[in-house]
């Protein structure tokens, strides 16, 4: 099978400093490829790369054979991107269900004039936003919520609100940036299960997480790195016996460190 | 060539009153992330209680201090009634308590002053100082020495002084300068003192030139904010940089393009500056951290 | 019978323009009553600028210069009629909205505050300077209408104060109508979502750039408009209209009633339009009694007068 | 819908407590706002007088009430404060408009009420044309740039530099003069403008300075901008004549200017500012001394021109309330354009159906400032 996502030695210094040096991989349509690494590793960084929201200093980033380096989210997100964040970007004055809705922006959104005289075909789309979002809080577990206002949710739930309208775009490539984090063990399992059936469904997942056992569990391929560069690659059970990330997450086991990463 | 040298004087004049003016804006920026707008009533304050405590007959000196004084007081007075209530409230309902409060110590000085235009006499008298064909008044020196000496003494505050970065510390993260030990309620107190002091110190300086009245204080506001934010809000150096520029705009525009349109030039001049860095001249860049 | 918001918000709406004037003792409060219903259109504009898309403008009154003078100068002029002059504010508005916009809309906070500011300040200069055109700071006429004559032909006779009272108070409920429309579409949400965090809304795919656009143009065209029906009501204008302080009343109207919500802006609208015909009892007090309600408004109900009241009522189930 | 019911009843209430057996003077003036520093001596000069008046037995034995209202000069809240007296007060007369803006608002409701409207504003364009309820007071700015104009060309000045302030007054009084200028032979060379706010004219001094030719220099405005043109005309050594505009004649501008700076600046002034200059027979005497004594005892300030307008008006107002015998405000219009040889402050007042100003240039009088005194040109 080809590659959905190819990062090509992406690269990124703030002042003076090389937070991310020279990372390249690639992700594959139903894959889930895991970025791991100790706090302060690049980890996050990376992924602001990838979805456009900072411009790398270097290297590529080629979606779909397109070298898409640099690009707007708006525009990535047309192109098939979609993400979750580490410290929650959530829209905490709008109800859950509504969070959930403009994840249907891009199939649902019309002529502004038509939504300013209310016209049938905007109610219509707003209609069809509203079931989708439904279906999906109801996929993610969240449907008892939907009427409450996101910020007044738990932090669980409004991870979990954040994979729900990541979905919504209905991406081909999905970025989960520590979504089991402040999670119980039943809601992390839920996760667990619900990352691997969008996988199944064709979807590449590009995922950033601390908890080790789900990270072993799930992943395909897994990137490791530290001080910004990747240390090793490959499947679970390699990365796991190599000595190089043995020995940079000495001392640094995972934590609840909610550092940057 | 005396032309240009005499819209070149013009411009200092009137960019040392702005400039002081902006430079009042930055200490409560720094430590709170409010502009302030009632800044321009304590610049009034500064002229009116000078005014008043001169035709009582106190000395010029004394009189300017005591102006300077009460000023500090109700700069601190303001901050425990009205800007510390309000932490952590919107930038727009920020912009509206410091209008609230702009509008609030208007209809008092109306009040407890007058109607009146006041002024009192220049500190080296006027005797106009000739260089090269142009004349420039002594009170225009000491308005521009004042925004020196006031600039200087911020810039060692920020950078040379526990205090002063304690400013910048609460400034940046409130939480974490209290964990670290620094009294914010203090630091927020005293930014508030200091700003009122250096608007009523730009009053005291600037009155024998501008005049005053109860009503002065929106419009030194409004110019002392345009050059603050063209420098880049919460660094003196560039209020003290957009104060002057817009002073220069002004006169420069009104010597050689259009005193009509002298305004709008500096408004240009600041959208376009803004359009190209959108923090100002010397503004922090940001980055969203997510 | 669970009623949507927006049927609530334009029930009420209407039953108050159509019930208070049986309260009236004199024609004074229709002028009052029609002066609230402008700001309220003004200030409905804010609330999708400001309440949805969380953007602020120092200098909207430039906008409602646009739609005063146009009032006064498209018939003088051009020969157009009054009625097609708002029309033309509005495109010239919206045009200008559209144009500086974008550029001035990638400010943030305080930025933005002293970019808008600058535009209305140059409109309002414009308007001052230019006498040959437009009468300078001393103002000029406004031809009538003529709606008022047309209705009287169809056998509806209304005073001038009746007459602009309920005008104006149909346009505000086209606005506001217009404006809750919005609020629950695919375009609404977008800027609400973009309110509360552009990175997010940039990852699922909102054009945020052109969304602020949007919201920035729309909130033009409400405050031209709101400054044409100024103008053909006064039938007199002058440079004030486009100022600074109208601006700052503007925001100020939408905050301090509670800017999330068209009702709760309105509402703002209202007193502020009340408060200097209430105020005059306190004569030279009138100031310093408006600058304390603006500051205790703002620290105490933090998210305006009437979502504060409405939650009082409602006791505090969240 | 509660608390809007609330505050109708509260308006209500507080505002319509009419009493029968008085007659209702409405007021709306500019007391606070950019043009504060004309209309706080008006409101002033106008509660004194009502006081005044009801403490001598009030007109033909009925008690004058005045209720005024402060517009801070936006002409929109005059149209409204103008409403409210007409529909909710029920006066019978409104003095007021500070500014030409606020003015014309009046106007247009007075005009329809049928109601007699006396402005205290300079510009020829509320009274002519003439409108049948609409009479002012004060010269208008066309008539302060004649006088200005006539005395320049007696001295012999061809050509002259002006710098007007962009508020009403000065925009106002700026355009007069340059549509009468030609009719005296005189060129404007450079023509600049500064805002009302700004603390330094040099620059717009220096390029009159350097405009070719020029002999002489008009300032019209009012408020500080005038004090610190006057400074930096000073500060400059420009040595030309200066002339200033009626916008500054009052003692205020000598002291804010400095005598110093001010010697020999000319102006178009009322009768008022010379008060103890005029001739024992000058039948605007008696008036203007009484108003200087009356009013500077009770603020404190020195009189001003506009102080003096809004005595004038109410002088005429009351005037013609008393022969009129009514208070009916058609009876009121009539007396007020029947009004002939009035002494005012300003000048001898005589109206006519078609003139509603009723002074011509006489009554302006060229005063010079001469060791920090006001002194009679002649």
């Amino acid at each position: 099978m080809s590659d959905l996502l190819s990062i090509e030695g992406l690269g990124i210094t703030f002042g003076g400093l090389k937070a991310v040096h020279d990372v390249s991989f690639r992700v594959r349509p139903g894959e889930i490829v895991s970025v791991i690494g100790p706090n302060g590793a690049g980890k996050t960084t990376l992924f602001n790369m990838i979805s456009g929201v900072y411009r790398p200093g270097a290297g590529r980033v080629v979606l779909e054979g397109d070298d898409v380096t640099g690009m707007e989210p708006h525009l990535l997100a047309r192109r098939g991107m979609s993400r979750t964040f580490q410290n929650l970007q959530i829209f905490p004055s709008m109800t859950a269900l509504e969070n959930a809705v403009t994840g249907y922006h891009l199939q649902e959104r019309g002529p502004v004039l038509a939504d300013l005289l209310g016209l049938p075909g905007a109610r219509a789309r707003a209609r069809r936003a509203e079931e989708g979002a439904r279906a999906l809080l109801a996929r993610v577990g969240l449907e008892r919520a939907a009427e409450r206002a996101a910020g007044n949710l738990s932090y669980g739930s409004l991870k979990r609100l954040e994979i729900a309208r990541a979905l919504a775009l209905e991406p081909k490539v999905l970025l989960l940036d520590e979504p089991a984090a402040g999670c119980n063990a039943v809601e992390t399992e839920e996760i667990d299960h619900l990352i691997a059936e969008v996988a199944a469904s064709g979807v590449a997942i590009l995922l950033v997480e601390h908890d080790m056992k789900m990270v072993m569990r799930i992943s395909n391929h897994i990137v490791v790195l530290d001080h910004g560069e990747k240390i090793a690659e490959g499947d679970p059970a390699t990365v796991s016996r190599n000595p190089a990330v043995i020995a940079a997450y000495l001392g640094v086991e995972e934590g609840q460190d909610h550092a940057h990463g | 060539m005396s032309e240009l040298l005499q819209f070149l004087f013009s411009g200092v004049t009137i960019g040392a009153v702005y400039a002081l003016v902006a430079l009042g804006f930055t200490i409560i920026y720094n430590a709170s992330d409010v502009v302030n707008f009632a800044q321009g009533e304590f610049v009034m304050l500064g002229g009116m209680i000078t005014w008043f405590a001169h035709a009582a007959g106190l000395p010029l000196p004394l009189a300017a201090l005591i102006a300077i004084a009460a000023t500090a007081c109700l700069g601190v007075a303001m901050n425990k009634l009205m800007i510390e209530p309000a932490r952590g409230a919107p930038v727009v309902s920020l912009i509206i308590i410091t209008i609230g409060a702009s509008i609030f110590i208007e209809g008092a000085a109306q009040l407890v002053f007058d109607k009146q235009i006041h002024s009192f006499p220049a500190f080296s008298g006027d005797a106009p100082i000739r260089v090269g064909g142009a004349t420039i008044l002594p009170q225009s020196l000491w308005v521009t020495g004042g925004a020196i000496a006031v600039f200087v003494g911020l810039w060692l505050f920020f950078t040379r002084t526990l205090l002063g970065r304690a400013v910048l510390a609460t400034s940046n993260n409130r939480l974490a300068a209290q964990l670290v030990g620094i009294n914010t309620t203090f630091v927020m107190t005293l930014s508030f003192a200091l700003s009122a002091a250096i608007g009523a110190l730009a009053g005291v300086l600037a009155t024998p030139i501008t005049l005053t009245s109860y009503g002065v204080g929106i419009g030194f506001a409004l110019k002392g904010f345009a050059g603050a934010m063209l420098g880049g809000m919460g660094n003196p150096k560039g209020a003290l940089v957009g104060g002057f520029a817009i002073g220069m705009i002004e006169a420069l525009t009104a010597g050689y393009l259009s005193s009509q349109y002298k305004d709008a030039a500096a408004f240009v001049v600041i959208l376009a500056v803004l359009f190209f860095l959108p923090q100002g001249l010397f503004g922090r860049t940001s980055t969203d951290r997510v | 019978m669970k009623m949507t918001p927006k049927t609530a918000t334009l029930l009420v709406l209407a039953a108050l323009i159509a019930l208070t004037p049986f309260f009236f003792p004199s024609g004074y409060y229709y002028r009052v009553g029609a002066l609230l219903f402008v700001n309220g259109i003004a200030v409905t504009g804010m609330v999708i600028l400001t309440g949805y898309a969380g953007q602020i403008s120092l200098g909207h009154a430039g906008f409602a210069g646009i739609g005063a003078y146009a009032c006064a100068l498209a018939p003088v002029h051009w020969g157009l009629h009054p009625a097609l002059a708002v029309i033309l504010g509005a495109a010239i508005s919206a045009i200008l909205a559209f144009l500086v916009g974008r550029p001035i809309l990638r400010l943030k906070g305080y930025y933005l505050g002293v970019a808008t500011l600058g535009l209305g300040i140059l409109v309002a200069m414009v308007l001052n300077n230019e006498r040959q055109l437009t009468g300078g700071p001393d103002g000029m006429a406004v031809p009538e209408l003529g709606l008022r004559a047309l209705l009287k032909g169809w056998g509806l006779t209304l005073s001038n104060g009746e007459f602009w009272y309920f005008f104006c108070g149909l346009v505000l409920l086209v606005g506001a109508w217009l404006a809750l429309n919005l609020y629950a579409s695919p375009t609404g949400r977008a800027l609400r979502a973009l309110h509360g965090s552009e990175v997010a809304a940039r990852t699922v795919g909102i054009d945020v750039a052109r969304l602020k656009l949007q919201a920035f143009v729309i909130s033009a065209v409400y405050a031209s408009v709101s400054g044409s029906l100024l103008a053909l009501q006064n039938k007199f204008v002058t440079p004030d209209v486009a100022g600074f302080m109208h601006s700052i009343e503007m925001v100020t109207m939408a905050v301090l009633g509670g800017v999330g919500s068209v009702l709760g802006a309105i509402f703002g609208a209202g007193i502020l339009t009340l408060l200097p015909q209430v105020l005059t009892v306190f004569a030279e007090y009138e100031q310093m009694v408006l600058g304390l309600v603006m500051v205790l408004v703002m620290i105490f109900l933090r998210e305006g007068l009437l979502p504060s009241v409405l939650r009082k009522f409602r006791g505090k189930d969240e | 819908m509660k608390t809007i019911l609330a505050t109708t009843a509260l308006l209500t209430m507080g505002l319509s407590s009419a009493a029968l057996a008085e007659i209702r003077l409405g007021a709306s003036i500019s007391a606070t706002g950019p043009a504060a520093f004309l209309g706080d001596p008006e409101a002033k000069t106008l509660e004194m007088l009502v006081e005044a008046l009801n403490a001598a037995g009030g007109i033909n034995g009925e008690d004058v009430k005045l209720v005024m209202y402060d517009d801070g000069g936006d002409p929109n809240k005059a149209r409204t404060f103008a409403t409210r007296l007409v529909e909710d007060d029920e006066v019978v007369a409104i003095i007021g408009g500070t500014s030409t803006g606020t003015s014309m608002s009046i106007l247009a409701i007075a005009e329809d009420a049928e109601i007699p409207f006396i402005s205290l504003a300079g510009a020829i364009d509320i009274i002519d044309p003439v409108k049948p309820y609409t009479f002012k007071t004060p010269h208008t700015d066309r008539m302060a740039c004649q006088k200005i104009f006539e005395d320049m060309k007696a001295q012999g000045y061809t050509k002259i530099g002006m710098i007007s302030g962009t508020d009403g007054f000065g925009a106002s009084m700026q355009a007069q003069c340059k549509s009468v200028v030609a009719d005296y032979g005189i060129e404007i060379v450079a023509d600049e403008t500064y805002d009302p706010k700004d603390a330094d004219m040099t620059a717009q001094l220096t390029k009159i300075r350097n405009a070719p030719g020029v002999q002489a220099v008009l300032n019209p405005g009012f408020g500080q901008g005038p004090s610190i043109v006057t400074r930096n005309y000073k500060q400059l050594d420009i040595g030309l004549p200066f002339y200033q505009s009626h916008g500054v004649a009052s003692d205020g501008f000598i002291q804010l200017a400095g005598a110093e700076a001010a010697e020999g600046v000319r102006l178009p002034g009322t009768a008022l500012l010379v008060a103890d200059l005029l001739a024992e027979d000058d039948v605007q005497k008696p008036v203007v001394t009484a108003y200087k004594a009356a009013f500077e005892a009770k603020t404190g300030t020195p009189v001003g021109t506009f102080g003096g307008y809004a005595h004038d008006a109410f002088l005429i107002l009351t005037d013609a309330i008393a022969r009129a015998g009514s208070s009916e405000p058609a009876a009121i219009r009539d007396a007020i354009e029947a009004t002939s040889g009035l002494a005012g402050t300003t000048g001898v007042y005589t109206f006519s159906s078609t003139d509603h100003l009723g002074l011509d240039l006489s009554a302006f009088r060229m005063l010079e400032i001469r060791g920090g005194k006001w002194t009679l040109v002649e």
